[in-house]
């Protein structure tokens, strides 16, 4: 079983990554408390998808991974991106 | 089921593991089993479905009431729906001859997660009977047809929940198959088998458990919340409480269009086996053929508003859904394409399957010709809803699925159960039932254009004629029905012996015993540089 | 049914019909020139003409051909649709408009004068546009000879169709969006007039409504017959979705108030209780939410000549 | 990719059960993906109803629950490292420590939920039924959907992490057969994702 012998990540990456989530997290709290009216949830939303690349990348171990799991996930999220802006077509035109 | 066997080991049929009798069945994790298990279970659902099809069209065969009720014949239809989309044509293909042949197919000894598997099959049956239940007990079947449409789904008074939970299961049974088959053929193909080597039925399923597995959980949420929001009345789809019932629709068949792929794409493979095998020849096309089955689930994915046009979306959505329908017909045109030109200069040995096949091409070029018709934005409005709809899909679906699932059965069947079945009655089954066919759903197209409303269990005069073809159609077809069963079940138990390649077929199926043992290949095979799976010198 | 001269019944047959014919024909010319073919391999290529296969792999210059020239076609296909379905959505500004009331299970028409039908009666050459409004579940206007269908939809703004029918005549108008146990029974007729007919019946009939006022049973038998209680009503004691009128006034019926169980007699307050707010005191047996309420659209005095109606129903 | 498998029925491969957890994972996305897409839709549709409604709901909570989730995503990203290192004892300190976490954010939902009802806002409420405006039922009809789903999931991550616990300490999980741990980390990343999707979406937009 040697393909198991796989990338050992380094705790002090581990600790990074929860910092930059920590500070994003409160980031957003700050920068969605102000004003923006309509960016307010572009805003939020950015700083999610950041998190949510940094956990992808990091925790699920997908930059230690083979490229076509990889290709899986981003397909997947292509897809629901696909769908969701499909069905806006209808809302944003009625 | 264990007197002579062709093979003088223990093949699978006869195979005696830890559990004995009925338990060697329904516990074994043996894909062969599984898929024997699928098997009988699906014809079980099936014939439900086939009776509750024949009683609607006997009450249609007069306007007024023939033999049931309103409240009967919608609760028939439901109840028909559900269980052929859910139980029948969606796990059909994958389920039985996927699990079956895939592993022997790609050189592998068995799934990636056999225990995984049997529990799909276990959750099968759990769906199964959760809807069934929903017929049997509380306040009367189901009556909201299979679409569960909102707001009449949260104010029938019938039995819903049930029914509802039971689809939610027998969609989890059909992401699981799918997710193992995915895994199978990305981890246990036999060395040398590369993904420009693999059968062509395989191709589907790959594409076919994406979908299962992208597709499915979002109507599985959609049918939970219609549930919470008939037990706890959380607002999300009633109008009454600001809800949007035509997001109900867009979430709905976000999933169910794609399901229509699940259905049809491993009929498509199935047939891609046949035509070549039966023409001696190498299958025209190799690579577009896949290329065509990768490009229907995907863009299969993005088409679903095309059952809504006349729901009262925007224009713009109007447009984009009509368009994309059209675009993802061309690759299933492709597909025809290249199997006719796969028999042109072959050597074609006419048999059963093949006659399933031909026809199967001919049914769908209709059933996919009249989905191009309601494609159309202006030809929509006014087919929308009417029979001509219900036409549409019993050709494709049934049609299609139908008729490349009996030519797989043909075609496999001697691998299966080491027998080969009678040819005449086989013949003779298939061709009543293929004029049965014709002259029960042709006269819905008729019907449809002249106006007349699907889901009606009565009708005015005018289309009293239509609908005697139609019912004296469903007799011819029932008769065809019953011939091919007998002469299936009774050949799988008393049949001649048949040979390890009766066909001549190409794929890695063939080249183990009939049946297959217990761990198919002895050893794992290995595939030359030069050797593929349409290889015919 | 789809040769011009006869059907122009709106104008957007017209429409409709060429692009059902357009691909009609196209699926034609495939479906017969494939299975020919097809046929012939199978005759020519028999293995008893032809023992030995010729192998063959593919064609790339094939494979685009199949490929472009269904593309085209179908871009023709979209095209003629597109055609045929974009004036439906651009209603005229001039258009006479009609609201339309689907409920389970039957439409009612109201004009612009404020007077009510259970047909739809059109003049002729004039453009309609119908307001649709679902009071319970979705239902659908489907006009077949007119090409036109559209759902209705609870609660949905601008909820619309329009067209102008071009023939005098009667013809069926269907619920085509499943609704429940009457489904079928949800059809009602068009009668399209000349224009001049059509003005005096809509002047005329108000004073048939008067003519009618000495009698307010019959008034009262009408309103109901037009409104369509009778889907869910009958009058002999059959059950149906809803309990009979037979011998209602007066009677005690057990009914369940929010969750407990009480018994009422019936009396006016109780009748028109029952119109307005169906769903307060649902009669035992029966479903909550199936009668919605009719606040709106029956005034105090049709309640009155229905309770006059409902007293004579033994 | 191309070493494939021998013996089928007996056999441990790792990067399978990898797969196939990520196989899992994108359906459990799309499962959420659908009620996403509702939320959009409506938000959309009701602009002003779920600004108002979001105010309604509480940011510290909202926020304490968000850093909890992403410690404990930390410490069971860690514990497979120290699996790989064969530190025993620290893998199982801190698949604890995820797991009293993950106990914390149920009780925290618990006590929020429990507020909401105690004001009357529950799905079907006679409260909301009088007093809200369509947007704001819609609001809080996702909301009790959404965030009960998620502690759905996290109830179910939390069993898996306990199976892994025990596989452990019996030692049949170790450095060379880590595929429970890593797919119980994967299946709790999993939830992670979710919640930092959820939180802005509820809490803080407004
Ligand atoms: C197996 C299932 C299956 C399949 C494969 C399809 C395939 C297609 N379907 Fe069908 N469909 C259903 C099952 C299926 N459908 C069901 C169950 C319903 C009803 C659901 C309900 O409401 O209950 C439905 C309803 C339905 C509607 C909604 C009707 C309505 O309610 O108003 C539409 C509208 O666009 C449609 C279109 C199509 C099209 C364009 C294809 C295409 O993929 C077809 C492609 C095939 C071909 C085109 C034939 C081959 C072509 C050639 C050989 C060459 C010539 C081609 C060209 C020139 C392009 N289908
Ligand atoms: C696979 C799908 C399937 C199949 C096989 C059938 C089979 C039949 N169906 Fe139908 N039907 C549906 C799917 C199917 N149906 C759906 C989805 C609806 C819509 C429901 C709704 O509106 O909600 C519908 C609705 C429907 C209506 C319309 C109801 C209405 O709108 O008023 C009618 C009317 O007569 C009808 C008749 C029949 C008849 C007589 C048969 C049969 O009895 C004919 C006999 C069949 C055979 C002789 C063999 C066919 C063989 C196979 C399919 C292969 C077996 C495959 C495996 C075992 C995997 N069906
Ligand atoms: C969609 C079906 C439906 C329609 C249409 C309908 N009703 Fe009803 N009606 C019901 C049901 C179901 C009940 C019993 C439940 C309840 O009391 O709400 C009921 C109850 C009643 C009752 C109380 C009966 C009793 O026995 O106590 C009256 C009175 C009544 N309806 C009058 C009418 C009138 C008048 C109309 C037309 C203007 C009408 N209904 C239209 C379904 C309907
Ligand atoms: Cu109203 Cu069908
Ligand atoms: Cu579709």
């Amino acid at each position: 079983m040697s393909e198991e012998k796989h990338h050992i990540v380094p705790y002090r990456v581990y600790v990074f990554v929860l910092l930059a989530l920590l500070a994003l997290t409160f980031a957003s709290i700050g920068i969605t408390s102000i004003e923006l009216g309509e960016f307010t949830v572009a805003a939020a939303l950015i700083f999610a998808c950041v998190k949510t690349f940094l956990v992808l990348t990091y925790f699920m171990h997908l930059k230690y991974d083979k490229k076509y799991i990889v290709a899986m996930v981003i397909f997947v999220f292509a897809i629901f991106f696909a769908v969701i802006v499909i069905t806006f077509l209808d809302y944003l035109y009625r | 089921m264990q007197k002579e066997n062709v093979a003088n080991v223990a093949n699978y049929l006869t195979y005696k593991g830890k559990h004995k009798g009925l338990l060697g069945w329904v516990l074994s994790t043996d894909h062969k089993r599984i898929g024997l298990l699928y098997l009988y279970s699906i014809m079980t659902m099936f014939s439900v479905g086939v009776l509750l099809g024949l009683a609607m069209k006997f009450e249609l065969l007069a306007p007024g009431k023939t033999i049931m009720e309103a409240q009967t014949y919608n609760a028939t239809f439901t109840v028909h729906g559900v269980i052929m989309i859910f139980m029948v044509v969606i796990p059909g293909l994958p389920a039985v001859f996927g699990n079956f042949l895939l592993p022997i197919m790609i050189g592998a000894k068995d799934v990636a997660f056999p225990k995984l598997n049997l529990l799909s099959w276990w959750l099968y049956v759990a769906g199964v009977f959760l809807v069934l239940s929903a017929v049997i007990f509380g306040k009367g079947a189901p009556d909201t047809g299979w679409t569960f449409y909102a707001p009449y789904s949260f104010k029938t008074g019938t039995n819903l929940l049930p029914a509802i939970f039971g689809a939610f299961i027998l969609g989890f049974s059909s992401i699981l198959t799918g997710l193992n088959f995915l895994v199978t053929i990305h981890r246990m193909r036999c060395p040398g088998m590369k993904w420009s080597k693999l059968p062509l039925f395989v191709w589907t399923l790959y594409g076919t458990a994406w979908i299962q597995l992208l597709a499915t959980p979002v109507v599985g949420i959609t049918l939970v919340l219609v549930a919470l929001e008939r037990m706890f009345g959380v607002g999300v789809f009633d109008p009454a409480l600001g809800g949007d019932p035509i997001l109900y629709q867009h979430l709905f068949w976000i999933y169910s269009h794609p399901a229509v792929y699940i259905m049809i794409l491993p009929a498509m493979g199935a047939i891609s086996e046949i035509i070549p095998t039966f023409s001696q020849k190498m299958i025209f096309g190799y690579k577009a053929i896949i290329a065509s089955t990768m490009a229907i689930a995907f863009v299969g994915y993005l088409v679903w508003g095309h059952h809504m046009f006349t729901a009262g979306m925007s224009g713009t959505a109007q447009y984009y859904f009509s368009l994309l329908t059209f675009i993802v017909a061309i690759p299933s045109a492709i597909k025809v394409f290249n199997w006719i030109s796969t028999m042109y200069k072959g050597s074609i040995n006419v048999q059963t399957p093949l006659y399933w096949a031909v026809s199967f091409i001919f049914v769908f070029l209709i059933g996919g010709l009249s989905g191009l018709v309601l494609g159309s934005l202006a030809a929509n409005v006014h087919l929308h809803d009417t029979a001509f709809v219900v036409a549409h899909f019993h050709y494709i679906v049934f049609g299609g699925t139908g008729f490349a699932f009996f030519a797989a059965a043909h075609y496999w069947f001697p691998k299966i159960y080491g027998r080969m079945y009678d040819k005449g009655w086989a013949n003779a089954g298939w061709l009543i039932f293929f004029i049965g066919f014709l002259a029960l759903y042709t006269p819905m197209f008729y019907l449809g254009i002249m106006g007349m409303p699907r889901r009606y269990y009565d009708y005015l005069d005018d289309f009293h004629g239509g609908n005697i073809l139609s019912t004296f159609g469903s007799w011819i077809m029932v008769t065809g029905l019953v011939i091919i069963i007998i002469n299936l079940i009774r050949s799988a138990r008393k049949g001649p012996a048949a040979e390890i390649n009766p066909w001549r077929g190409k794929t890695l199926e063939w080249t183990v015993s009939s049946p297959p043992s217990l761990e198919n290949f002895d050893e794992i095979p290995v595939i030359a540089e030069d050797d593929g799976p349409y290889n015919y010198k | 049914m789809y040769s011009p001269e006869v059907t122009q019944a709106s104008n957007f047959v017209q429409g409709v019909d060429t692009a059902f014919l357009v691909i009609l024909g196209i699926s034609f010319f495939f479906l017969i020139g494939l299975t020919a073919v097809m046929i012939y391999f199978i005759y020519r290529y028999n293995r008893k003409r032809n023992p030995v296969a010729t192998q063959i792999h593919g064609s790339t210059k094939l494979e685009i051909i199949w490929t472009v020239v269904p593309f085209i076609l179908t871009m023709v296909m979209f095209y003629y649709g597109w055609l045929g379905w974009k004036p439906m959505a651009k209603p005229p500004k001039d258009a006479m408009e009609v609201t339309v009331y689907g409920r389970m299970w039957n439409f009612s028409f109201e004009y612009e004068n404020g007077k009510r039908t259970d047909t739809l009666y059109l003049p002729k050459d004039k453009p309609v546009k119908l307001n649709l409004v679902a009071l319970d579940v979705l239902h659908s206007l489907y006009i077949p000879a007119f090409r036109v269908k559209q759902d209705m939809v609870p609660n949905k703004e601008n909820n619309f169709m329009w067209f102008v029918p071009q023939r005098v005549g009667t013809y069926e108008l269907y619920c085509a969006e499943y609704c429940g146990l009457q489904h079928s029974y949800m059809y009602s007729y068009v009668k399209v007039m000349e224009d001049s007919v059509f003005q005096s019946f809509i002047a005329d009939t108000t004073k048939v409504v008067a003519a009618d006022i000495d009698s307010p049973i019959a008034t009262g038998k009408r309103v109901m017959q037009n409104i369509g209680c009778f889907a869910c009503h009958s009058l002999d004691g059959t059950k149906l979705v809803g309990p009979s009128f037979k011998g209602i006034w007066g009677a005690e019926h057990t009914v369940v108030t929010g969750n407990e169980t009480r018994k009422v007699t019936v009396d006016e307050e109780y009748i028109k209780q029952s119109i307005f707010d169906p769903n307060a005191d649902v009669v035992e047996g029966f479903m909550k939410g199936l009668m919605v309420s009719y606040q709106g659209q029956l005034s105090e005095d049709d309640i009155a000549n229905i309770i006059e109606y409902l007293k004579t129903v033994q | 990719m191309e070493q494939n498998a021998h013996g089928a029925h007996t056999h441990y491969d790792a990067e399978a059960s990898k797969i196939g957890m990520w196989l899992f994972i994108s359906t459990e996305l799309l499962l959420f993906g659908g009620l996403f897409i509702v939320y959009s839709i409506y938000r959309y549709l009701n602009a002003d109803a779920f600004h108002l409604a979001g105010e309604e709901l509480n940011i510290t909570i909202g926020a304490i629950n968000t850093v909890l989730l992403l410690v404990s995503s930390m410490t069971i990203a860690m514990s497979t490292s120290t699996l790989q290192l064969k530190k025993k004892g620290a893998t199982l300190g801190l698949l604890a420590v995820t797991i009293i976490i993950g106990l914390v954010f149920l009780v925290n939902k618990y006590f929020e939920w429990g507020t909401k009802f105690e004001h009357g806002i529950f799905p079907g409420s006679e409260h909301m039924l009088n007093e809200f405006s369509q947007g704001e039922i819609l609001f809080f009809g996702l909301y009790f959907v959404m965030t009960g789903l998620h502690a759905l999931h996290i109830i179910v991550g939390l069993i898996v992490i306990l199976f892994a616990v025990v596989r452990i300490q019996k030692g049949t999980v170790h450095e060379n057969r880590a595929a429970l741990l890593e797919n119980a980390g994967l299946y709790w990343h999993l939830v992670d994702l979710i919640w930092i999707f959820l939180f802005p979406l509820f809490y803080l937009i407004h």
